[in-house]
């Protein structure tokens, strides 16, 4: 009786795990029969969003982290969330990076959400709204 | 891991055949082949790139940055079938104005 | 009956217009009796946000667009929402800022959400819980 | 508008008075401000801030800016009598290895 799939993954935060992030949402939507577009827009935004998490959210700690990756398709509505227990979102003046992964996932996104985890981290929700393609 | 396989051809280009997929898990070894073909001084560095089914943003962040420094001694970074995946990113950035896509 | 108190302001989109946005959001904060903490963090995102619809939403336009702010304080849940018609959140290469804006704006705030403005542009909705100070 | 009174003193520090709200409507004024400053040349630039009650990551990126500025030839940014509002964003982006805060 599911009308919703769902998909929940949780990776240690390296770098060489953004492949592994990507192979699953790929499985999931081409299970739900997600076309490309947009299924290319969803694997490059929940890339930014876990690279964030590798390169930002434990900065400084010893080991890498959690990086839990959740994804729910209801219709024609796909909820991805990428969920860290970091430090918390703050601004780096120091960051190694572009600073195009945000203004990139808000782009994308037909909607973006960022809040803190409970207790400590981030949560990052990213909704699509897929227009039925071929 | 992507591989990355110079060569310089006859009309003094440097052509880096790029296949698998760019990431911040791949930016280090992108740069540094870039700065390799960069370095063989000819007037175009090509990325052959119709074997790049992913690229993001730190990935592109490299490519800007070489396209500017070949830019700046007079030399081109030229793009060359770009798969959807790669134009997606490009076009959203209109990174065109400093690298040469090639359809 | 009001238990919810609101503030609806539209200006221009040009950055001698920025001390009037924190004018009216310090007007309404006041009247709120809101205190600082946590009022100046909220006047820094707000500022923020209309910030980048003065650099970027309207880019390219010979004559700068509206920026729409809104506020509305429930409990101890204040909501600012800052609304353009521009052309779309994207990110830019060119962008004359230092990328601390949507960072900043993101540390400050409980939950901050970016989504396309019907029609054309880009709505960003600040959610902050105010933790009843002095 | 914010003004900028500026004046040498004899610690060989050139103090810059700020006075106003410092937002990107006055970011050229601000970036005007500290490279006259740092042409006088001495050893410390003092921003005396406690006329600031509002600055954005505008400002912070000029100030900081020039920080890494005077740095690199020897000499020192200090932001003395920081207000709330201007410690609010210094210590969230721990500007403060580049600026050396004075309480
Ligand atoms: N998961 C996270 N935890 C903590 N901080 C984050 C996280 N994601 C992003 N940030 C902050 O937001 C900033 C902007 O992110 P982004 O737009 O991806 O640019 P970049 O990663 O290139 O700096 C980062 O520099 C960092 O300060
Ligand atoms: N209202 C908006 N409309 C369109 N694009 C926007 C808007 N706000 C932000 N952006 C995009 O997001 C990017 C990141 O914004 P921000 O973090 O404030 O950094 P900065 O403004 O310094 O570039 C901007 O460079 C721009 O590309």
């Amino acid at each position: 009786m599911s009308d919703s799939d769902r998909l929940s993954v949780t990776l240690s935060s390296a770098p060489g795990n953004l492949p592994l992030v990507r192979h699953a949402i790929r499985g999931f939507l081409d299970a739900s029969d997600v076309a490309d577009p947009p299924a290319g827009e969803v694997l490059l935004a929940v890339t930014e969003a876990c690279a964030n998490v590798v390169q930002h959210a434990y900065v400084g700690d010893p080991e890498p982290g959690a990086i839990e990756l959740e994804a729910e398709l209801s219709g024609n509505r796909l909820v991805i969330s990428v969920r860290d227990h970091g430090h918390g979102f703050a601004p780096r003046l120091d960051s190694p990076g572009a600073g195009l992964g945000l203004p990139v996932i808000a782009s994308l996104t037909d909607r973006l959400e960022i809040r803190p985890t409970p207790g400590s981290g981030t949560e990052i929700m990213m909704a699509f709204a897929l227009n039925e393609a071929a | 891991m992507p591989t990355f396989d110079r060569r310089t051809v006859d009309e003094r280009a440097t052509v880096v055949v790029i296949e698998g997929e760019l990431d911040i898990g791949s930016a280090d070894a992108l740069r540094s082949a870039l700065d390799a073909a960069a370095a063989e001084g000819t007037a175009v560095v090509r990325l052959e790139a119709a074997g790049v089914h992913f690229l993001d943003s730190s990935a592109l962040g490299v490519i800007l940055a070489a396209g500017q420094r070949l830019a700046e001694r007079g030399s081109r970074l030229e793009l060359a079938n770009a798969t959807p995946a790669v134009r997606r990113i490009l076009e959203m950035t209109l990174i065109t104005r400093t690298v040469h896509v090639i359809p």
